[in-house]
This record gives C-alpha cells, sequence and structure tokens, in this order.
C-alpha cells in the first residue's frame, strides 16, 4: 500500500508547506501526500498547529510557503465546531447538508445508523449533547461523499459506544479507498496507519 | 451546464447588470437629482409642493426691495432663462447678495411665492482680481455669471 | 520575512528623504503662504475671503489624493503582496482622514461668509463628509484585528469598495445642481481662475503634497518599526515540523 | 442552484426560529418610529412630512444592528467553512446569505412600514411612493451589510464596527430613498431618477459585493 508511483492517483500532495496563524509561523516544511486508503493520525501537543496543518490541506487557509495540489473535492473538514444550528431538527440539519452535496438518500440512511442518530433524529440542536451534535457533525462527513476526511478531534464529548462506532467508521472509509487525517490526543485504534507527529524538536 | 459554461453565464450577468446600473444612473443623471429647483422647474411641477423647497437661480436685476427703513426684510425675484418666482425674506443677508448673483433660497411656496427662512448665496468657478472683472466687462468680453 | 531586504532598503532611503521633503515642505509652505496672504490680490467677488481658498482647495485635492493612494496601495498589496504596500496603505488612511477634516473645517469657515451656512447638505459637501467617515471606518477596520497579515487583507477589501465614492465627489458638482461651485483648476477648457491666484493656489498645493510625502515616509517608518518588534516578540517559539511515523 | 436555495431556505427557516430573530428587528423598528414620533411632538404636519426619512432610517437602524448575524452565527459554529467547502461559488453563497437577510429582515419591516405610516399620518398618496422606494433601495442594505459582516468575521462584538462600515455607505440609499419617497408624494418629476438610483445602488451591490464579501470571508476564515 505504501508503494506507489510519486503523485499518481494522489487527492492531496503537500510539498514544503509553512502555514501562519495570528501573524505567527506555527509550520514549517511539512510534506505529506494523502491518496486513496491513507490513514493519518496527526499528534503532538497544543499549539503544535494540528487544526493549522488540517485547514491549511482542507485549502481553508492560505499557506505561507510550499506547494499544495488538491484534486476536485478532494477532502472534507471537521472542525472543533460541530455546525450544528441550535434552532434546526437533526433531520432538518441532515437535509440542509443532503441538499449542499446532493446526496442520494441511501446515504443519508447508512449515515443515521452508523452514528445512531436515530433516538434524537427530531430533536433540535440546543437540546443536543456534545456527544450528540459531534455525532450528527460526522454524519455531514459521511454524507460529502468526499474522498478525503479531515477531521480535528473527532470523537471529543463521545462515550466509549460512539468512540468506538467512529473510529470503525473511519477505518472502514479509508479501507473502501477513502483516506482521512485525524488530529487527536485520544488513544483510538484505527489498526493499521500512520502517525504525523508535529512538534518543534521533530 | 460545463463549468465553462457556467463561468459565462457569470461573465455575462454581471456584464448585463452593470450595464443597466450605468444605464439608470446616466438617465438619472440627465433628468436633474436636484439640491434644489430652478425656477422653470417650479412651474412644471402638477402639485404645490409641501412643506420647504429650495430655489436656486439669479437674482433678476432691479428686483431687489427692501421694506421701508429696514434692511432684514427683502423682497426680491430669483429668475432663469424662462421663468421668475418671487421671494420675500425676513433675515441676514449673505455678503455675496446682490443683483445678478446666483442665490440659493430655502422656504415654503404660497400663492407662487417662496416665503424664505433662509437665503445661500452659491459663487461661480471664476476667481480674478476685481480690476481684471471691470476690465473684462467694459470689453465686453464677459458678463458676471458666466465662463470666460 | 522572504522580503525583507526591500523594506530595508526603503527605510534607508526614508531616512535619507524625510528632512528634504520636510524643509522642501516648509519653503513651499512660507512662499505659498506669502503670495495667499500677501502677494495676490482680493477677489472680485469675495473679497478678502477668497484667501481661504489657499488652505481649503488644496486640502480637498489631499483627501481625494489619499484616498485614491489607499487604493491604489490597496490593489498592489492584494494583487502582488509587496510587502510595502498595506503598510503605505495603512498609513495613509489618518493622513487622508485629517486633511478631509481640514477640508471640511476650512469649507465650513469659508461657507459661512460667501454662502451664508456654516453647512448645506448638498451633494458636494456630503459626499466629502462620507469620505470621512470611510477613512474613520478603515482606520477602525485595521485597530479592531490584531493579526496584520489579515487586517491589511480586509481593510484593503473595505478600501476598494470605499473608492466608489471618489468619483461622486469629482463629479457631484457638474452632476447635480449644487450650492458648492463646479471645479476651477482640474477642469476642460483650462482653469477659470486669474493667473495671480492660481499661483499661490499651485504653490500650496505643492506644500501640502510634500507635506503629506514627508508625514507618509514618518508614519511608514513607525508602522515597520512596529511590526519588526511585534515579529521580535513572536519569535519565542520556532514553527512545528512534521515526522511521519 | 439548488444548494443555493437550500443555503437561503436555511437562513430564512433560523432567522424566524433563532428567539424570534426577525420579528425582533420589526419591534426595533416600530420602537425607533415610536421614539421618534414622541421626539417631535404632537404637531401632526411636521410628523406627516417627517414620515418618510423616519421609516427609511429606522428600517436602516434596524438592519445595521441585524448584520453580524448574516455570517458570524455561521462562522462560529463552524458550517462556514462547510458552506466554503461545498463547492459552489462563495461570492454566491455571499449572495443567497444577502438575499435570505432582506427576506426575513427587511421584508417584514417593510409589511410593518403601512402601520407605522398610518401612526405617523403619512398622507394616502404618499404611501406607494415610500414602499416602492423601499422595496428597490433596501436590497442594497443587505448586500452591503453582508459585506461588513464578513469584514468584521473574525472580531468578537463587531456590531458597533459593522455600523461605522456601513453607515457611509448606506448614506446614499437612505439620501435617495427619501428623495424619492418624497418626490413621489409631491409628483414632481424627482420620483423617477431618484428610484433609478436607488435601484442603480442596489445593482452596485449585487455586482461588488457578492466577491468582496467572499473574499473578505476567505481572508478572515484564513
Amino acid at each position: 500500500m505504501d508503494e506507489r508511483p510519486a503523485d499518481a492517483g494522489r487527492l492531496i500532495a503537500a510539498r514544503d508547506i509553512a502555514a501562519q496563524r495570528g501573524g505567527r509561523l506555527v509550520l514549517s516544511g511539512v510534506t505529506l501526500a494523502i491518496g486513496p486508503g491513507d490513514l493519518f493520525i496527526l499528534r503532538g501537543p497544543n499549539g503544535a498547529g494540528k487544526t493549522t496543518l488540517l485547514r491549511t490541506l482542507a485549502g481553508l487557509s492560505q499557506r505561507a510557503a510550499g506547494a499544495l495540489k488538491r484534486s476536485d473535492n478532494a477532502s472534507v473538514f471537521l472542525g472543533h465546531a460541530d455546525g450544528v444550528k441550535a434552532a434546526l431538527t437533526a433531520r432538518e440539519s441532515l437535509s440542509f447538508w443532503r441538499m449542499i452535496y446532493s446526496a442520494p438518500p441511501a446515504i443519508i440512511e447508512r449515515a443515521i445508523s452508523r452514528l445512531n442518530i436515530f433516538p434524537f433524529l427530531d430533536q433540535r440542536g440546543a437540546s443536543l449533547s456534545a456527544g450528540q451534535r459531534r455525532r450528527l457533525a460526522l454524519c455531514r462527513i459521511v454524507i460529502s461523499r468526499r474522498p478525503v476526511w479531515l477531521l480535528d478531534e473527532p470523537t471529543s464529548g463521545m462515550d466509549a459506544v460512539s468512540i468506538r462506532a467512529v473510529v470503525d467508521l473511519i477505518a472502514e472509509h479509508c479501507r473502501d479507498d477513502g483516506a482521512a487525517v485525524v488530529a487527536t490526543h485520544e488513544p483510538l485504534d484505527f489498526g493499521p496507519g500512520r502517525t504525523i507527529m508535529l512538534d518543534e524538536a521533530a | 451546464m460545463t463549468k465553462r459554461e457556467k463561468r459565462l453565464l457569470l461573465v455575462a450577468a454581471v456584464v448585463g447588470v452593470a450595464a443597466v446600473a450605468a444605464a439608470l444612473v446616466l438617465t438619472a443623471l440627465n433628468s436633474a437629482v436636484a439640491y434644489f429647483y430652478t425656477p422653470s422647474d417650479l412651474q412644471k411641477l402638477e402639485k404645490t409642493p409641501v412643506g420647504l423647497i429650495r430655489l436656486g437661480g439669479l437674482v433678476a436685476p432691479g428686483s431687489v426691495k427692501f421694506a421701508e427703513g429696514r434692511e432684514t426684510e427683502v423682497n426680491f425675484v430669483i429668475k432663469d432663462e424662462f421663468a421668475e418666482t418671487a421671494v420675500s425674506y425676513k433675515g441676514v443677508l449673505p455678503d455675496l447678495f446682490r443683483e445678478g448673483q446666483g442665490v440659493i433660497v430655502q422656504g415654503k411656496l404660497e400663492n407662487g411665492r417662496v416665503l424664505a427662512s433662509e437665503v445661500l448665496a452659491k459663487h461661480d468657478e471664476n476667481y480674478m482680481p476685481k480690476e481684471v472683472a471691470d476690465a473684462l466687462k467694459e470689453q465686453g468680453r464677459w458678463k458676471e455669471g458666466e465662463t470666460p | 520575512m522572504h522580503n525583507l531586504a526591500n523594506p530595508q532598503r526603503f527605510e534607508k532611503l526614508a531616512i535619507r528623504l524625510t528632512p528634504l521633503l520636510s524643509i522642501a515642505a516648509g519653503v513651499t509652505a512660507l512662499f505659498g503662504l506669502y503670495y495667499a496672504l500677501f502677494n495676490s490680490p482680493a477677489d472680485y467677488q469675495q473679497g478678502e475671503s477668497v484667501r481661504i481658498m489657499y488652505v481649503h482647495v488644496p486640502a480637498a485635492w489631499m483627501a481625494l489624493m489619499c484616498y485614491s493612494t489607499m487604493a491604489i496601495a490597496s490593489g498592489v498589496g492584494f494583487i502582488w503582496k509587496h510587502p510595502l504596500a498595506d503598510v503605505t496603505a495603512k498609513s495613509t488612511a489618518p493622513i487622508g482622514a485629517a486633511f478631509t477634516f481640514l477640508a471640511l473645517v476650512t469649507g465650513s469657515i469659508w461657507g459661512k461668509p460667501m454662502w451664508g451656512t456654516w453647512w448645506a447638505w448638498d451633494a458636494r459637501l456630503t459626499s466629502v463628509l462620507i469620505l470621512f467617515f470611510l477613512y474613520l471606518g478603515y482606520i477602525a477596520l485595521w485597530s479592531a484585528i490584531d493579526d496584520k497579515t489579515r487586517a491589511a487583507k480586509v481593510a484593503a477589501i473595505a478600501c476598494l469598495v470605499g473608492f466608489i465614492n471618489i468619483p461622486i465627489i469629482k463629479f457631484s458638482v457638474d452632476w447635480w445642481n449644487s450650492l458648492h461651485q463646479p471645479a476651477s483648476v482640474l477642469r476642460g477648457g483650462g482653469p477659470t481662475i486669474h493667473q495671480s491666484m492660481l499661483t499661490p493656489l499651485l504653490l500650496m498645493g505643492i506644500a501640502y503634497g510634500l507635506t503629506f510625502a514627508a508625514l507618509l515616509l514618518i508614519s511608514m517608518r513607525a508602522e515597520l518599526a512596529e511590526r519588526r518588534i511585534a515579529r521580535l516578540e513572536q519569535s519565542a517559539r520556532a514553527p512545528s515540523k512534521a515526522m511521519i511515523l | 442552484m439548488k444548494r443555493l436555495m437550500a443555503i437561503f431556505e436555511r437562513d430564512v427557516t433560523l432567522a424566524f426560529r433563532t428567539g424570534g430573530g426577525a420579528l425582533n428587528s420589526v419591534a426595533f423598528f416600530a420602537l425607533t418610529v415610536v421614539i421618534f414620533a414622541l421626539a417631535i411632538g404632537p404637531d401632526r404636519a411636521r410628523l406627516s412630512e417627517s414620515a418618510a426619512p423616519i421609516l427609511w432610517t429606522a428600517a436602516t437602524l434596524a438592519a445595521m444592528l441585524s448584520f453580524d448575524r448574516i455570517l458570524q452565527a455561521d462562522f462560529e459554529d463552524g458550517s462556514l467553512d462547510a458552506l466554503i467547502e461545498s463547492g459552489d461559488l462563495l461570492s454566491l453563497v455571499a449572495l443567497a446569505k444577502a438575499s435570505a437577510h432582506w427576506v426575513s429582515t427587511l421584508l417584514p419591516l417593510i409589511l410593518a412600514t403601512p402601520v407605522l405610516g398610518l401612526l405617523l399620518g403619512l398622507p394616502a398618496h404618499a404611501y406607494f411612493p415610500l414602499m416602492a422606494s423601499m422595496v428597490i433601495g433596501t436590497p442594497a442594505l443587505s448586500l452591503f451589510g453582508a459585506l461588513a459582516s464578513a469584514l468584521a468575521l473574525s472580531l468578537r462584538r463587531a456590531s458597533m464596527l459593522i455600523t461605522i462600515l456601513t453607515a457611509p455607505l448606506l448614506t446614499p440609499a437612505i439620501i435617495f430613498g427619501v428623495a424619492a419617497a418624497n418626490a413621489g408624494a409631491r409628483g414632481d418629476a424627482l420620483f423617477g431618477p431618484a428610484l433609478m438610483l436607488l435601484a442603480a445602488m442596489t445593482l452596485f451591490g449585487v455586482l461588488v459585493t457578492p466577491a468582496a464579501t467572499a473574499a473578505a470571508i476567505r481572508f478572515n476564515t484564513d
């Protein structure tokens, strides 16, 4: 799986990129290629630039230097915020994202069952717990049908059962020729996968 | 629709909107959107305007008549090329006020006469020493209020 | 970082130019004021009050010029990402606001004896007042956003959108029949100001322009110094590198 | 297009659900008008003369207070990132959001205008010109409001800054809006040209603000 010709079939290829946050250079010299099947766990202490790296790979943040190649609609990004509206029910949120990503209904059914949304499908965002909101947010990631998932602390606020479900979901997505970069402080076990250590010393 | 077609459509829409906006501005500016009415504008109005209006034009020569013994009560006529409007005013006139001078008055229109509450003098874009102005006038090459 | 050489060369140049410009501005202003106050005739209509023109009109020119400078600098910073462009734009704003304020105040002082009012809501006066508020908004935006790279880009957008006001100011007196008189100097068919009055006006215009240049250089240097300090404060922590295991 | 409709629909729904957000604007609008009316005093003639400027000013103030909602909420809860990624041109997303703001905030104000006009003693023939000027001119408010909201996106308490940024850009809308309303009521020839200038302002907004808003969003989410 590791032996592929350079850049062929790559979804996102970053070469020597640097990124700023608040005017300070937080990352530099990062080279990373993401292709189908790749799963990266992104680790590093607070302030090391995990979120910045994810946002840069997502094309949301400008890089300060380096080259970034992304194929069309390569990725979907989940940040710290869930993007769940307090005034909309889970069902309404999902149908909104379904329109945005023009996803077929089957995908939604699958997302709902995998992330166990059903129990609170008709509850408004305001009444959901942090873990429930996080699961709903992950539904959007599934619905997007984008190959590369860029996830920032996807399991924050979740109970053990939900964490297991999310880890399985991500692993399965990568087995199906998807890819993921997961920034996390938790000891999640995805099976095969590589680790990106972000550190001053690294 | 392909991406190219979409982009073309967008460009066409932008150009179209810009053209309409420009046409609207030019049409609007052609008809006078004014700080004040001229006497001929007033004649053309269908209804008498309610409330305060502004009227601008030249003070008709020979029309300025002060009330007897008082300098702060004055009647005069404002004219443009085609029409005239009578004005009454109580108050202090600006330094530049004189016959033939461009003025703007603000007040209520009653029975075709403006009862002004304010008189503003408008000066033109010509600046020159008095001697030059006199000389030009003497030679008949220039009249106050026009561009030399 | 990669373009540090350029600002440094600029600073060397600025240090040498600032005193020259200041002296030139002072000398021109002295000549200009001498002509304006003592060696130019009174106007056939306005009498001695016309002398306010020599401080008012150049201030109004500078108000427009500064905003145009800001807009051009913003555009340049936007497209070519030249490191000095957004320093120029930012440093011009307070100077432009001051000139606009000066134009408004002197205009008001001129308006009272001539027109008979301190202020009128005609197109020219209103659009210049709006210009003043555009300057204030631009300055407020800069000071509200801490991250200077971001502030530069965001303020540039605000500046460019507000540029629509500049042609409106210039042509307001032609488009609408306003209380304010039409253009006398920059008009088709040549100036309508007698030479004896045009000379002091242009001298004062040059003095104002030189003053602007000197002030701009000083405030740009201050801004560059401030940025250097900010950079020093931040460099405590090296950027992270990535190691893929 | 379907995506843009979805964004538009969601924003309108949210505006009416979130603590009566849109209705709060109507309440603010009405209260401002009442305060103006009380401040001017019982002179009926003066009141009806000032009706158009009061209603235009109050509507603009109400709009200004709601500008920060256009993008700030989406920015804070993370859905703005998702909309940026959604694949549609961000300018069009901005346009959809500005339209939603107009429908959910300004349209209710315009609908409330006749009632408040009654309160101010607006003469019968003055309603149509006033409403026409508001329908044609107020979209410009939403468009420039979306831009200001995007410019101030990364700031916590942005509504003061947004007011400072939008006031100079919106002044012409109030000037020509009131000019059109008054001219229409007087039946003089200025009505048409003033409406045209208003329409031109709105079109200028359509032309310039979406791209500027999109750029500002990108820089502020950077």
